[in-house]
């Protein structure tokens, strides 16, 4: 009964919502739209009420956990408490109700809101320029990458061709290369999981476009390389893209321009609580030196005496959304900051402070492949012969959300945990407690692990094979 | 200590203690450059400082009037059930759900937006939703080029939104425009390098769209054909798969997503079974676990950058899930019916206030051309109409430019509002 | 982990909370307040962060059912969908933030729901006078029967000692005559589980001040004396009082005032849907016939011109509330009259047509004591040595809530059945195959019952012996 | 169709021959007699135009301007997450915990918000709410009678909210008044065959009590000690089961309610363990399930109506649960440092106003007795500073009717709307 899909729990002619009644003479649609625009069959759509909508939602949801239900360890993602005042704030109907095509003298209070939280990003960062228009990070990623394609284009510059990534970067860096007709080649690492300075060395050329870094980068080690890395990229005239997701570990404490940082995005949704949704909305705001701020998306938010307003950057890439960005995770943002000012270095601290003691607990039972301070986050793998899928699955069975496994992919049986600054000693203790556990678990009980969670584990290749993804 | 951190002088001494480092400072001994000082942000204010501000920008908006601006974002009924859902801790406080033991809430439901967007727009394979209306034209622009072997190359309507066409341009690919002929487009000159044609219905400007023949001009110059819809009007419109439509993408923020001055809303993309590898984005898909119980999860996932990285189909990543389960919600409350009481009640209140305009004396820029809820309309000197409609307590329709308005009438506008709507536009 | 209290996740010093810095001199409470009276030692609280807050009750609420995830037939309690434009109603800051003192000009649209609402139940029930001020069912009651108290002493009358109750009322009947100090006397049953008028007849004189009766009784049967009650009543100078938790059977298609009920009580929470909050708020709003309106508390609401204001009705019992009633409550019925209007009758012929299809279905595997038409629940006993206790615990293993068992106390293994005019004939036919079901599950299997809920059968004699009320 | 209810006309049709009628009609045969016609209320109002109109309603409220009122409601700061938790669904739409095995969650909470109370009030028992503070109060003064087996009559300080008092004489307990002496309560009158004597402390008129001598002169009396207190006082003043209270009663609206023009709110109440069984009110207790599983589970149930019925020892059934739910998040968010914030916030406010005011030569009415964050100031004309405030966007304090205003100062105000107060009362 329970995982029955909402078309089947309606019968024909139930509804759920009821609208006004008509007071302008009903059109019939066949007097005024050609009879082949119309549509002839009804959608098969649920046909249910609402009481049986609320129960099927409220159901599933009840099928999930989320960081409201436990801790949530998922590496790269920040998983960090959302507190209820960003959903508060978002609910004002002055926010709520306002249509991105007013004209700005309407939208005075929103133009506001994203001025200053262009600020703020400027000034974590130390990067002056900043665009809130991408709408994830990986559209942060695009649209800085395109940004520096389209500086060599105004130079007049037609070699950059290659973009560097390392090969601890996560997937959508080199998919945004590809994305922007970049060929992308990996770079490889030192001893301690950072990126190669000396291999650096001898892939840079007058093709190299930029270097698209992530740090800490995903290993959760901070690249201590990275002044170094950015002057070799400049010697060369390319640029030191920064990848941001794991910005969580640097506020207050590292600001990527001072280390020669041209262009970087952030992810809102983990850094600033905005929250995940199960997947997004996200913001990949992005913030950028000077020479690139021109080639912003169109428009950004300026000021002139104290009235806002959009204005379009001279050389811009022009518009990666369809309006100003998403504006609702972008008032989370902004007041997530405003309740942490200064104080968001804290956050990073007990951020790193997390996972620094998750590392120094889990060393000896979990091999940790970089065991040097980390981060915000630490990747360890299972005893040789373990596997990190089945560490995962087990977890849920003890009442977790599993970290991140797979990834980074230079790791094998990498498990990416990232504790976040929200969680307590206790709740680490508790995890690291089950982490050892299940360390000793039998292969055969980790194997049919997870027993106590909604599904067993699923057959994912006939769910390829088959493929059915609609009713 | 900051606002959402537990730990207390003691825990961090313990924890500092375990880790084998004596002070705060000492974790970030591998960090260069460090910062000196303080970041330069105002002071933190507590939660209700903060939303107190919030409500004194909210007062700097001028929000709760009837609207007649669409262009994109219409101002439709939000049921209440739908934020009473969304704002569940299990869905809010997720992530994708790649451990889909502990995430068949977000993977049915996404199975579930898959399935209303496929039966909305008569294609077989949907996906999880991306970012917005533009993100899904111009995903759908790349994806005809991977799937022609093409250099990216697109003929658009003029009818096509232009914050669309701008990011299909912003993502490299060019644009040939093709013209309007009295509102609609003319397929006369599609050129034979493209790999998609893009028709937009209804159209940027409100008029009703002859899909097919965007079709046919796609198919002859060996182009696929993508229409771009209103989900709302599909609820009357026929399916642009049955169209001859190969790719159908669009905005899903009419269904259950307030204007929020733009977002987050959620863009929907659907096509043919034969296209799924060249869908970018999440696809969800039904299985079965280890008891044989069915379940769904992700699927065809190599076509994503986590697992193909350079040779993905595109970088997305996080999408727009709760918005996306937000017009699930929706529209399951409303049901076929409900969709389409939505559509006809805008339809005929558009067309009233068409008709009033035109007693007044005022002509739509394309009398002759069919239209559900949204045209434009003739007006010299739209700022000053916008003036006086905004002295009269209305937010006026969109200023084309170049003498005209375009004007949205929603389920929510009351005769009431569209007569004071023409007495205001009457006499300014 | 799971059972934790939340003082038991908490640390010293933890703070879920931020306040906004002092803005004045901060006192020192040692120079203004007697030493004796200040505090000595903290009181032992949770101190814990806000993370720690929400997951806590989120997963406390994970516990619950509620009619959100299941189906819900308990009887007498009209369990029906609370729609969530309830909630919004009562969100809006321009009455959540309206202070009860204000004065009557700064909170006209407050007294305007009030005022509407007022007639809305005046015209629901027929009985021209209302009161908005009693919080819950049994303090409409009670205010009802001091009203009649105060009714006779004003008259002079000091003979009237007693109420009478029959034997199927609700136990704040009974009690609530006690608590006004009237001797409660119980009144039997005719054969089909109503009012037994003769004994009625054989019971009323002089020292009657009241009958409380509940229409449709708590049998879900419908008093179909009741207007010749009346008239026995009357005829002795005594009231009809009417207990109206059950007008979710009665909404359009029975005025109470026509059979000639003097004054009654509404259950807001049940009939208007507003919502039960896990056992409250309610609303227990009184109407009443215009000689017992100026006995009302003080005050209700009144119109003057185009204001509105509070008045007090010339003998008034007094107030029973600190302020106007629950207000919140209030607004939400209000709302969910104004989505129905004239089709509240709808309402009520879905509930009693469900009442009475589940009744249709059981026949023949339970036992129907009164078999006959039923109203808006239906009562049902199990077979002959099986225990209404048991199948309930059985039902919550098939994931229902089970409905209200042992009530009425007339029925042997009573189980009081209210389905709700909120649930669909799919839902009601999946409940009826396991009420099915479990009148063929083996003694042994009910009596383990529930094993997939969070908890088995609990303890209940010890909870009372070794009473432990707090950490 | 009515707009909640699931069933189409097939259904209702099936189900009609289920029963064996062929009507809806038929259902109500047995009903006399019966109405003629449609109810007369408005028509029904989609849920859009009814929230329309609560917010053009909300629009005739004066809201959202600094509130000097208190006088029993305070305009607290209410934290978000109080809100996210109580409209769960879990929650809001379960009823009373008659089945523990499904409501742990509603039976937990209710131990917590038991816990919080005794750890308050220094008393060992409580329930798990009653309808509000006036309530909590008159059933406390029954209670004291059940307990002495006294006629129903108490002793109570001039200095009670007169609400509360008007409740207890609602509620047919004759009610003596002691008189106050400086602001503070003169117990030298007790009469001796009361059951109750009772204190509220901070007073109506926010003086801090000497709960102490309340308890002797009661039980010099024979009768038992009732105090009344704010909740969030008991953060920084003695708890009054140490200063000889047997019951403390009172409103839990400052934990975590907003104003919501009078309710819902919550009434507390606890008493000593010996007491218990007088107590009205539900009791959540701890147990263990069959698998000796800790868990909670309503207990002493002898004492309510659905058990002893006219033996019960009050009539309540259905309290405040989800407003007692509402202290309980509002309590674990503060904590006993964040209560005692509030209060000490509160109250450095609160004297800062009293002595600005003093400064610009108005008088407290009992300017030698200690007060928190409420004070009586005398004014000859309240109405028209009132007005005048109002005309300055602040809502003035309650007009005690004898020539002086009764101000409340919560965490809440800002010092520069406590020097604007300052400024209008001077110019008034
Ligand atoms: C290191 C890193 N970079 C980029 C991204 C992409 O961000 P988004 O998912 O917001 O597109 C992620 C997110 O998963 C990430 O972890
Ligand atoms: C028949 C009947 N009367 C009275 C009541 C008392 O109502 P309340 O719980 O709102 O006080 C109830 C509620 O349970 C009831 O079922």
């Amino acid at each position: 009964m329970l995982n029955n899909l909402i078309r089947d729990r309606g019968r024909e002619g139930r509804r759920g919502f009821t609208l006004p009644k008509p007071d302008t003479e009903t059109k019939n649609l066949n007097d005024i739209i050609p009879k082949s625009a119309l549509r002839k069959e009804t959608p098969n759509l649920a046909e249910v009420d609402e009481p049986t909508v609320i129960r099927h939602y409220t159901n599933l949801s009840r099928q999930n956990q989320g960081i409201d239900t436990t801790f949530y360890p998922l590496g790269s993602c920040t998983m960090k408490h959302n507190p209820r005042a960003n959903e508060v704030a978002a609910a004002v109907p002055g926010f709520a109700g306002l249509h991105p095509l007013q004209p700005e003298a309407q939208g005075q209070g929103a133009l506001r809101v994203m001025y200053e939280l262009q600020g703020f990003l400027a000034e974590v960062s130390g990067l002056p320029a900043v665009s809130l228009q991408p709408l994830a990070g990986a559209q942060g990623e695009l649209t800085s990458i395109l940004m520096v394609k389209k500086f060599f284009e105004a130079a007049g510059d037609d070699t950059r061709t290659t973009v560097l990534v390392p090969s601890t970067a996560h997937g959508t860096n080199p998919a945004t290369a590809s994305m922007a007709d970049f060929k992308s080649k990996e770079i490889g690492l030192d001893e301690h999981g950072c990126v190669d300075v000396d291999e650096l060395r001898s892939m840079v050329d007058a093709s190299t476009a930029a270097l698209m870094i992530t740090n800490p980068n995903t290993c959760g080690v901070f690249e201590r390389n990275i002044a170094e890395i950015a002057e070799v990229l400049h010697e060369v005239g390319a640029f030191l893209y920064m990848d941001g997701a794991n910005m969580n570990a640097n506020m207050g404490r590292f600001q990527p321009a001072a280390a020669g940082v041209d262009i970087m995005h952030y992810n809102l949704h983990k850094t600033f609580s905005t929250p995940h949704g199960g997947g997004g909305p996200g913001s990949g705001a992005i913030a950028c030196v000077e020479r690139l701020a021109p080639f912003r998306p169109d428009p950004v938010v300026g000021k002139d005496g104290d009235k806002y307003a959009f204005v379009a950057p001279e050389k811009t890439i022009g518009r990666v959304t369809t309006f100003h960005g998403n504006f609702g995770v972008l008032l989370k943002a902004w007041n997530y900051i405003k309740m942490h000012g200064p104080e968001l270095r804290d956050v990073t601290d007990m951020a790193v402070l997390n996972a620094n003691y998750v590392r120094a607990k889990l060393r000896g039972t979990y091999r940790i492949p970089y065991d040097e301070l980390c981060k915000h986050e630490v990747v360890a793998q299972p005893a040789e012969g373990k596997k990190a899928l089945d560490i995962a699955k087990g977890l849920i069975d003890h009442g977790y959300h599993p970290p991140t496994i797979y990834f980074p992919l230079v790791v094998k049986e990498a498990m990416l945990i990232e504790p976040t600054e929200s969680e307590s000693k206790e709740t680490l203790d508790d995890f690291i407690g089950a982490m050892l556990e299940l360390a000793e678990t039998s292969p055969e009980e980790l194997e049919a692990a997870p027993t106590h969670a909604p599904t067993r584990r699923l057959d994912e290749t006939r769910a390829a094979r088959n493929l059915k993804a609609r009713w | 200590m900051a606002r959402f951190t537990p730990h207390t002088e003691e825990d961090v001494r313990e924890m500092l203690d375990a880790i084998g480092v004596s002070t705060l400072d000492d974790l970030f001994a591998d960090v260069e450059p460090k910062i000196e000082g303080e970041l330069g942000l105002p002071p933190a204010l507590s939660e209700y400082e903060a939303l107190r501000e919030v409500d004194a920008l909210a007062k700097k908006n001028v929000a709760g009037l009837p609207i007649f601006l669409g262009a994109g974002a219409y101002d439709r009924i939000v049921p209440s059930a739908v934020g009473a859902i969304i704002s569940r801790g299990e869905f809010l406080t997720s992530y994708t759900p790649y451990q889909p033991e502990i995430s068949q809430g977000t993977l049915q439901s996404i199975f579930e937006f898959q399935s209303i967007i496929s039966e909305l727009t008569g294609l077989e394979v949907s996906n999880a939703s991306v970012y917005d209306g533009a993100n899904a034209v111009a995903e759908a622009a790349l994806m005809t080029a991977r799937l022609t072997k093409r250099d990216p190359k697109v003929a658009v309507s003029k009818g096509l939104n232009p914050r669309y066409r701008e990011v299909i341009e912003t993502y490299r690919v060019e644009v040939v425009e093709l013209p309007l002929e009295n509102g609609r487009t003319d397929y006369a000159n599609v050129p034979d390098d493209v790999s998609g044609v893009f028709v937009q219905s209804p159209s940027f400007y409100g008029v009703v769209e002859d899909i097919s023949a965007a079709s046919e001009a796609a198919h002859a110059a060996g182009a696929l054909s993508v229409a771009v819809c209103d989900p709302i009007s599909l609820a009357v419109l026929e399916a642009p798969g049955n169209l001859g439509a190969d790719v159908a993408v669009g905005e899903a923020q009419p269904l259950g997503m307030p204007l929020l001055f733009g977002g987050p809303y959620a863009g929907y993309m659907s096509t043919k079974a034969e296209f799924v590898r060249q869908l970018p984005g999440r696809i969800c898909g039904e299985t079965v676990d280890k008891d044989g119980k069915l379940a769904y999860v992700l699927t065809l996932r190599g076509r994503e950058q986590d697992i193909r990285r350079a040779r993905a189909n595109s970088n997305i990543c996080t999408n727009q899930a709760l918005t996306a389960l937000a017009a699930t919600v929706y529209t399951a409350l409303m049901g076929p019916e409900g969709l389409r009481e939505v559509a006809e009640l805008s339809t005929s209140k558009a067309h009233y206030l068409a008709e009033k305009l035109g007693e007044a004396g005022l002509k739509l820029r394309y009398p002759d051309a069919p239209f559900l809820w949204e045209f434009a309309v003739e007006l010299p000197d739209v700022a000053r109409v916008n003036d006086a409609l905004l002295s009269n307590n209305m937010i006026g329709g969109l200023d084309l430019g170049d003498g005209a308005m375009l004007v949205a009438v929603t389920e929510k506008r009351t005769k009431d509002e569209l007569d004071a709507f023409v007495e205001v536009v009457r006499n300014a």
